[in-house]
């Protein structure tokens, strides 16, 4: 196993954050958030044209740069640390690796290379109004018809969803339960038959939408009623994928709060050299540092198809999701009263930590779910 | 001495309000009233519209109160802590021009203590007061000023001398805040409200005799304000306009929800325990083992901690004087309020990621979550708090000094 | 409910607080747990005689005091605080509780006036060898004979079980499980067919036994099969006293460690004036007061005969636990290395409350029956 | 040159190997061999009975003593920290009389740094050295020496300037322990082990040119010791005696049966991780969902501080310097032992209040729960290591400074 990233990965790195630090500062950030769609289209074209993001982690016979979950993930990392408004993990990492995992190899060469290119933007709809994470939580119902197949139900929570120009939808059909039955499709948005609504979402840096299917018409993605292994491993890569930019984002905070507490004077002293404080740091670089541990592990985990892979994205998810909210908690204490104002922006990755705590399932989930995979 | 026995203070007042109650009246004319007999502010002394009993007599006052229905005097929140700061320390000329308008509700007031630049150290305001040889010329900053945007006065805390130590520094004023000099700004918080003020200095001016102590003495004064917030109020209330008709009801009504309206996210902010139970049996939580351990954790932590409080009553009721150990309580709010936040999103779980109507319960789950980090700062940092109980309650000594000397060579921030 | 004590309260504490400060220091508490039978037996007669607290909460009418609860749980925390090495918890808590509330008015007259005054050291054995601690772990069996019972099975965890000169036993009926069947006798520790063994007790100031019992002669203490609930009784007394003897032991252990913090000179000062250590002080009192509330809070309660008490001492209990668990490690902390030696007599009151944390069923196991109480 | 390449060492140590290595020797002869050929220590200077080749040619050389079954040198534990430092700052004379007999093994040796008067805060020692004319004269107290019992010298940190500020008059000795004014005592410790000693002094008597570096610099070389005290050992270990027949083997079993006595309860301090999910297994607590998540966390803690390490060593490899990073190691490892007796006591319930045999797995689980209170306080407490990294990772100011000036007037225990 690699503990260290390669030269040419921490160039990559390098380039990213360049880039993110010039197109996402935080006043792009609130800018964004207040739109409906969230995002910068001309960003979002660099991305893709520039530095190859959309498409990193996607096969070069598929349009993509043709690198692995370590670059996905530094990737993510990065934008996690800027906070970047874009619909990339919802297309890039959701959708396309929905499609990576789940369809055939014609379906990929036609669907991805579009996604690849940052030409489209696709959306994952999984989880439903009940909002459990399992497949248990699975209802919409997928049916055949004479010439296809038409979908029934409710997802909900769907990142991106309303700005998505083509949805991947699991569903199941009748009469199954559990794992059984499931099928991935994909699903324009503008047929009839579907319905997005924007949620109200804690963090107006990712968009969320909640999507009806009434008879919505529906392509089979892969083979009909083998959705659940795929879908396991594209929820773990996901999970991967969130970790990391979860531990960005807690970098990013912490980061903010060692800045503060340097400069901010009280009781004629820097409150960085009060104790109360620099512990409080310490014990913060302490967590970011076990977590990005994590996280970086389960990359490479992914990377080289270890076998424990699935176990360990949820012991990142798990242990990024702590970090982080912890994180994000004592940055605001420790910017005291000016860190809970509006105009200060540690609230803008407080909010990412807390929706980023819950989305996929909250760290209790994660660990039960750790403990049962790296026990098989 | 008949004025000190509870009976006959109950006696004359429910006689006194029998002439003088009758909720048609409006507001102010009532008020008036009680200005001019005493009767809303009976602890006071008599030469300030009071009538001299002793505090541990309000209660039975109240009652009577209660019992016709009638409305208090308008001296809660921050007109209260003006008062009992003027009635301690002002010049009687300062007294008379503003008490009595404070028991009418005539003026409105406001704090104006904490800056930007110290916020746990609020002795180090470098908001600068300066006399011009006829009044007081105000220049600086203060922030997290409750009901500023309402206030016809302040209590204003600015430093008068810049060689003296810094708490030997201050001067405490009254400052007129509808004047061009004073400008008041919402500050909007993380959960979406604007329920503190920054207020800006821009050469205001105060009369030559509108400082509150002697010049310098600022400090003492601004503790006397300073003890009473983290107090319980001690009044007549009397009853609200809730649910009541006539016009002194509807007017006290449109009174109460101008002053609540900053509060009204203070219930989410600590936690909000009493959601817990009815949550988790709805959401199927209850039923999860980890999940009731955290509830059986926090309804530990919510319970022990009033019983803490009340232990601290008792205590006090037998003749044992309030100390510093009021920052155990609030230290204490602090993890209740974050396990609270904690449980909420286990309970809660994906609808966690929502707000606004989206939210459970129209968006009060989610305002518990972007709230709660307040609580461990607002009133005093846990931090804080745990340099009071350490050096205070358990008596260990103090950190070394880095801002003895004279203020001015202090490092601030700039 | 009452939240303060009252003077006779304060004073009965200063009187109790005075002789175990004279009587039970250290260096006797250190002498006491290397002997065989861990009391000092004209201590616990003076106990009985001069302080009256061997029965101070057993009715006048039984030989007792006839006081309650509260001043039952005064002593216990002056006992908890001071460590006394003595049968108390074991005879007059447990013992003479199983006999309050599960016997006969005429075996009451019989048993408690002994225990009462000191005479008689009994011992409670409920616990078997599988560490259970709710009725489903009683397996000893009870069978009827010609003039009377015997009991056959084994016990552990039997507090003074091997000093003690009566025991009380819960058994049950052949058949039975769980609150069905049960039954308390009381056994003569000298008669054939009962073994005694010492266990090694991490806690050498509280001594524990192994009890074997083959056909072992036992005389029924009140109805047969009516146990369960004078047990579940006679355990939330107990649970309420240790919660109490507990928040004791944790302000001795606050005492000292702040104590310590000010004489202790590193860097040029006094640890206590570094926000590393006063900051934990703080949070350590914080801990200890809270547990004293819900501790003091049980014992009212149980005094007041509150419906609730059961899930008051299941509170308590849980909360006393946790606080002195941290109380004990951040005593050992703030004294650095020599809080580590066998000389500081910090791990004395650390392995009090290691073995207090789990007796009777760890914090756990009382939160969870906390809820089903509290909602019940 | 030759020197420099791993294939050519290989090579002439296996030749070397071959003609001297046999394990019917006594171990004295051996290493006399090893101290004599420089295979012993092939990393030190030629002219100190070493081979002048570069630290990366180890393990290829280990990997030849291990091929042939050969033992290594002496110079392991406490023997090794003298031997860096002597080499790095003694005399000749000094060099010369003691690394050889550090190699063979005839020498034990044992550090004397703290005090009981100065733990976290290791130059505040008191122990004195004052010269009488011709001779060191010692007076003072050590604590927590490992190995004192067995040493026959020591490494001494002794105040020689009062004076002088606290890090600028200390000195470095090396002492005889085989003497009259030498007392040792084990130290014993709360889970029943004594691995310690206390070391008195009473007019101990050091030659003149014993010292170690000049006088008053005795804080840098001490800084040598300890930076290695926080390293991992270099050397050519070769093989343990364990499980192996011939004289030189049984001898080797004797020495490291010694050797590790004082630190047979480390993995017990560290809370034995390894263990939990057996033991879960066993008694059913791993069926028991509340567990499971303290099981959970603590196997990620466990995980992730192991990766985190592994993430410092292969940064390191790639040319970063190693750094204060280390306390992060260090402060991570006390919160998995805390939770690891957390976990423990949850999966042993009732039998955690036993001890000895009648505690699970022979005593070990008692062991754990009242061992891994050391962990966080042995080789500097949690509190310092949150110093370290404030101040030297995140780059956060220092704490006024309460001890500066004339150590004599620095306040200090008593």
């Amino acid at each position: 196993m690699e503990y260290a990233f390669t030269d040419e990965q921490d160039q990559f790195r390098d380039v990213v954050r360049r880039f993110l630090g010039d197109r996402s500062p935080t006043t792009e950030v609130r800018r964004l958030m207040d739109t409906a769609e969230g995002y910068d289209a001309a960003v979002w074209q660099q991305l893709a044209d520039d530095l190859a993001l959309t498409g990193i982690h996607i096969p070069e016979t598929y349009g993509g740069a043709g690198f692995g979950p370590v670059e996905l993930c530094i990737a993510m990392e990065e934008q996690g640390r800027a906070l970047l408004c874009a619909p990339y993990f919802s297309s890039c990492v959701l959708a396309a690796g929905a499609i990576l995992h789940a369809a055939e190899d014609d379906q990929k060469a036609n669907l991805l290379p579009a996604i690849a290119s940052g030409q489209t933007r696709a959306a994952l709809a999984v989880t439903e109004p009940n909002g459990r994470w399992s497949t248990s939580g699975i209802q919409a119902l997928a049916t055949r018809t004479g010439n296809g197949w038409v979908i029934d139900g409710e997802k909900s929570y769907v990142i991106d969803g309303c700005s998505a120009q083509q949805l991947i939808v699991v569903a199941r059909t009748a009469g199954s339960t559990g794992d059984a039955g499931l099928s991935f499709f994909t699903v324009d948005p503008d047929a009839t038959g579907v319905t997005r609504t924007a949620l109200a979402t804690m963090d107006a840096t990712r968009k969320q939408a909640k999507v009806v299917f009434s008879r919505a018409p529906a392509e089979l993605l892969g083979q009909p009623g083998a959705g659940a292994e795929p879908l396991s491993r594209t929820l773990d890569l996901a999970a991967i994928a969130l970790a990391n930019e979860m531990v960005g984002g807690a970098q990013a905070l912490l980061d903010s709060a060692v800045a503060y507490a340097n400069i901010r004077v009280q009781f004629g002293r820097a409150i960085g050299s009060f104790q109360a404080i620099k512990h409080k740091c310490a014990d913060m670089l302490l967590d970011v540092e076990l977590a990005k541990s994590a996280a970086y592990y389960a990359a490479q985990a992914a990377a080289e198809g270890d076998p424990q892979t699935p176990g360990l994205a949820a012991m990142a998810k798990a242990a990024a999701a702590d970090a982080y909210m912890r994180t994000a908690a004592n940055t605001i204490q420790i910017h005291g009263g000016i860190g809970f104002t509006w105009d200060n922006d540690t609230h803008l990755w407080f909010k990412r930590a807390k929706s980023s705590e819950v989305l996929f399932g909250d760290p209790t989930y994660h660990r039960e779910l750790m403990l049962q995979r790296l026990e098989a | 001495m008949s004025e000190a026995n509870e009976n006959d203070a109950a006696f004359e007042v429910r006689a006194w309000l029998k002439a003088n109650w009758n909720p048609e009246q409006s507001l102010i004319d009532w008020r008036t009233k009680l200005a001019d007999s005493g009767w809303g502010m009976p602890h006071w002394p008599k030469q300030w519209h009071g009538r001299g009993l002793p505090v541990r007599m309000l209660p039975a006052i109240n009652d009577e109160f209660v019992a016709v229905g009638a409305v208090g005097a308008a001296a809660t929140g921050p007109r209260i802590l003006a008062s009992v700061t003027l009635l301690e320390h002002a010049s009687d000329a300062i007294k008379q021009r503003f008490l009595r308008r404070i028991i009418t509700g005539e003026d409105g007031w406001c704090q104006l203590f904490s800056e930007p630049g110290s916020g746990s150290d609020l002795a180090g305001a470098t908001t600068r007061a300066d006399f011009d040889g006829t009044q007081w010329v105000i220049n600086g900053q203060k922030v997290w000023n409750t009901s500023a945007h309402h206030a016809d006065y302040g209590l204003l805390v600015a430093r008068t001398d810049w060689d003296a130590p810094k708490h030997q520094g201050l001067s405490y004023f009254v400052i007129d805040m509808r004047q061009p000099g004073v400008q008041v700004l919402p500050l909007k918080q993380m959960n979406g409200h604007a329920s503190f003020n920054q207020v800006f200095f821009t050469d205001a001016k105060i009369p030559a005799d509108w400082i509150v102590g002697t010049k310098n003495n600022g400090w003492a004064v601004a503790m006397t304000t300073l003890a009473h917030e983290r107090r319980p109020a001690v009044g007549v209330a009397g009853v609200s306009g809730e649910g009541r008709t006539g016009r002194a009801y509807a007017e006290a009504r449109v009174e109460a929800e101008i002053a609540n309206e900053p509060y009204k996210w203070y219930p989410q902010r600590a936690g909000r325990v009493d959601l817990v139970v009815t949550r988790a049996k709805k959401t199927g939580a209850w039923n999860d083992p980890v999940v009731r351990q955290e509830i059986a954790r926090l309804l530990t932590m919510s319970r022990s901690t009033n019983w803490m409080a009340r232990r601290a009553a008792a205590a006090q009721r037998i003749g044992k004087p309030q100390g510093p150990e009021g920052s155990l309580g609030k230290l204490a709010g602090s993890n209740v309020a974050r396990q609270a936040s904690h449980v909420h999103t286990l309970i809660t779980g994906a609808e966690s990621m929502l707000t606004g109507h989206d939210s459970p319960l129209d968006g009060i789950i989610a305002e518990i979550l972007v709230s709660v980090p307040a609580t461990s700062i607002a009133g005093g940092t846990d931090e804080i708090q745990r340099n009071i109980i350490g050096e205070r309650v358990l008596g260990l000594p103090k950190d070394p000094r880095s801002d003895a000397g004279p203020f001015r060579d202090i490092p601030r921030n700039v």
